[in-house]
């Protein structure tokens, strides 16, 4: 075989085989929506939003107990009283998220159009603060968790509607970082979210089955029984990046603020149900 | 000042299902402080009453052992709506909580 | 007769609670030797005065098999027992087991509900105190190291 | 019932870290105690240290640090500074040695994480 039939047939054969690492995200949704539907054929598709309690039946009926007066309604009405609080300037919380509490949840987190930058609920909530002349909170503080717990609460039942414009350049480049950054092995352990949460979903480790990613941020804030308090998004996740015995990130970080992007851009079409009861 | 105490009311038939939650540490007084390694010691409601129109409807006496944010719910006949119930709880150190509110 | 003696107490009760309400608690005193006992049958002596319980069929002791977290554990007790005077949950593997005791006061039902700690694998004992009798059923809850939460 | 109970997490296949004596940048622990003098002994901990720190902070900066790391190096500068030369240089050993997984693991992340996105 002569040179140039060689290179001609190595020319095809790459053609061929090669796919473009960058699929889009909305055909990311729909692989990853169907891999849970052929995974769990069993559970409707809005059960996701409920977590682990979608596959696990005796843990749900637990959840249900605690659901019949679930602590995180003192959480929802610190929050309250903190949403109705005026700020030195005479303005409020309702005066940044649209004077509508209810239908904010849904819609978070998004990309600023200026900066590029993935804004979260919990970042939103104080730069309303900020740009208010308020001091800010401290991420994972009891203000900011309250907060959230009763905007989550206030937004119960709308359809979670992130939105990944496919001609924004910078809101595709955040999602494409969460998207390696779920993707990717960490830690000792060398495992990366998915390898939990996709591929091991429903399995036990140790005494604790594993959730399903599809409606991992559907509930959150959450109230946790094994701390007794409210935990955000990003308080879980470092716990999750800890236990394969990485380094965790700062809360708010760009890196959660990219996971939770993509994410919450997979759970699209379920609905918000925070804040959550946790074991 | 919001209350330590949270209670739901519902009729069904001549029974009245009440369901409360309170905000209390319920510290078993055997845990450390992770911070300094320090016992923290023992806080815990001790007694959790229901009175409805001046008469005493439950008592429950909690140990340590009752969960943080503790959760009780419990019936009772013989009352209507509109009724005064009264829910007070009092700890091992002396605090104290109390809520009222009316039957419906 | 025990029925007339007990409705003379209510009565009294119902006097004392007018005369000082609203902020005083009038309840019987804290039971705290049964509380403080670290061993299930002087646990059940220390407020029953005896460790004997008749098992009964006649109590429903909802608990889950596996508890999600050993430090709320979901319970609920009711009976059909006649003349119910208390209700108790008692967690024999507990350092503490007696958990907590209900006072069923006459048109109180016997039907209660809470949320308990447990520190390890262990029976739960649920006891119904009536006039007549002393009465118990348990079951086991087991409690696990958690792995990561889920 | 005991079954539910054990682990059955299947994980996918891995990759083994390792790296190779001759490309570790890390000084191998036997090495580092000639005890020929108390200055040779510091000199020779504080060269292994910072090897493992620079190789600690480009972990860092690729964003794959392992948990334990810097404690091993904050325990290897306590235990020097008590003159436990051994001890010191087993921590920062094993402190550098993870770094340098660490900073294999991001490398190789880099492509492999394309291969598991669901399709």
């Amino acid at each position: 075989m002569n040179k140039a039939i060689t290179a001609g047939l190595i020319f095809l054969f790459t053609l061929a085989v090669y796919q473009p690492a960058f699929a889009g995200p909305a055909e990311d949704r729909r692989a990853f929506v169907a891999y849970f539907e052929s995974r769990f054929p069993d559970i409707p598709f809005a059960e996701y939003a409920n977590g682990i309690y979608a596959i696990d039946q005796d843990a749900r009926n637990q959840w249900i107990e605690i659901e019949e007066f679930p602590p995180y309604e003192f959480a929802v009405d610190q929050g309250e009283s903190l949403w109705q609080e005026k700020f030195a300037d005479g303005k409020g919380y309702s005066d940044c998220f649209n004077s509508s509490k209810a239908g904010v949840r849904q819609n978070y987190p998004r990309v600023d159009g200026l900066s590029g930058e993935v804004i979260t609920l919990d970042m939103a909530i104080n730069l309303c603060r900020e740009q208010h002349g308020q001091k800010s909170f401290e991420f994972g503080s009891e203000e900011i968790l309250a907060l959230s717990a009763y905007i989550a609460f206030e937004s119960r039942g709308n359809v979670f509607n992130i939105i990944v414009a496919e001609d924004d350049p910078q809101a595709l480049a955040a999602y494409e970082e969460g998207k390696r950054f779920y993707y990717s092995k960490r830690g000792q352990l060398n495992l990366s979210c998915a390898d939990c949460h996709v591929a091991s979903a429903g399995q036990y480790v140790r005494a604790d089955r594993l959730s399903s990613s599809l409606g991992h941020p559907t509930h959150f804030p959450v109230y946790r029984s094994k701390f007794g308090s409210m935990l955000s998004l990003h308080q879980r996740v470092a716990g999750c990046i800890r236990d394969v015995r990485a380094k965790p990130f700062d809360l708010q970080s760009p890196e959660y603020r990219n996971l939770e992007y993509f994410l919450t851009y997979m759970s699209n079409g379920l609905e918000a149900n925070g804040p959550g009861a946790r074991k | 000042m919001a209350s330590t105490i949270k209670v739901k009311t519902k009729f069904l038939g001549d029974v009245v299902q009440v369901k409360s939650l309170m905000q209390h540490p319920m510290e078993t007084g055997a845990r450390k402080d992770p911070d300094n390694g320090f016992i923290i010691p023992a806080h815990h409601i001790t007694q959790l009453i229901f009175t409805n129109n001046g008469k005493q409807v439950m008592v429950a006496n909690f140990s340590t052992a009752v969960s943080k944010n503790p959760y009780f719910s419990f019936s009772f006949k013989g009352a209507k709506a509109g009724d005064t119930l009264i829910i007070s709880w009092v700890d091992n150190i002396g605090e104290k909580g109390e809520l009222e509110t009316q039957l419906k | 007769m025990q029925v007339t003696k007990r409705a003379f107490l209510q009565a009294g009760v119902v006097l004392l609670a007018l005369a000082v309400l609203p902020r005083k608690l009038l309840a019987a005193a804290w039971p705290q030797k049964a509380f403080s006992e670290p061993e299930m049958n002087a646990a059940l002596v220390g407020l029953f005065g005896t460790d004997v319980t008749t098992i009964s069929d006649k109590i429903t002791l909802k608990v889950p098999e596996i508890a999600e977290n050993g430090a709320v554990v979901p319970v609920t007790i009711k009976t059909s027992l006649q003349n119910v005077e208390s209700i108790s949950i008692v967690v024999e593997k507990n350092p503490r087991p007696m958990v907590a005791t209900f006072e069923i006061i006459p048109g109180t039902l016997a039907d209660i509900s809470s949320r308990i700690k447990m520190a390890e694998t262990s029976n739960v004992m649920a006891v119904i105190k009536t006039m007549e009798g002393i009465y118990s059923t348990s079951k086991q809850v087991k409690v696990t190291i958690g792995g990561c939460g889920g | 019932m005991i079954t539910r109970l054990i682990l059955t997490l299947l994980f996918v296949s891995q990759p083994v870290l390792t790296v190779s004596a001759e490309e570790s940048k890390c000084f191998p622990p036997g090495e580092q105690n000639p005890a020929s003098s108390p200055g040779n002994q510091k000199q020779h901990f504080e060269q292994q240290f910072s090897a493992a720190e620079n190789l600690r902070q480009a972990a860092a900066s690729a964003g794959a640090e392992w948990l334990k790391t810097e404690s091993l190096l904050i325990s290897a500068r306590e235990e020097a500074a008590s003159g436990n030369w051994n001890l010191a240089v087993q921590s920062t050993a094993k402190a550098c040695q993870q770094a340098e997984l660490a900073l294999q693991q991001a490398q190789y992340e880099s492509e492999a994480w394309k291969s598991r996105v669901i399709k």
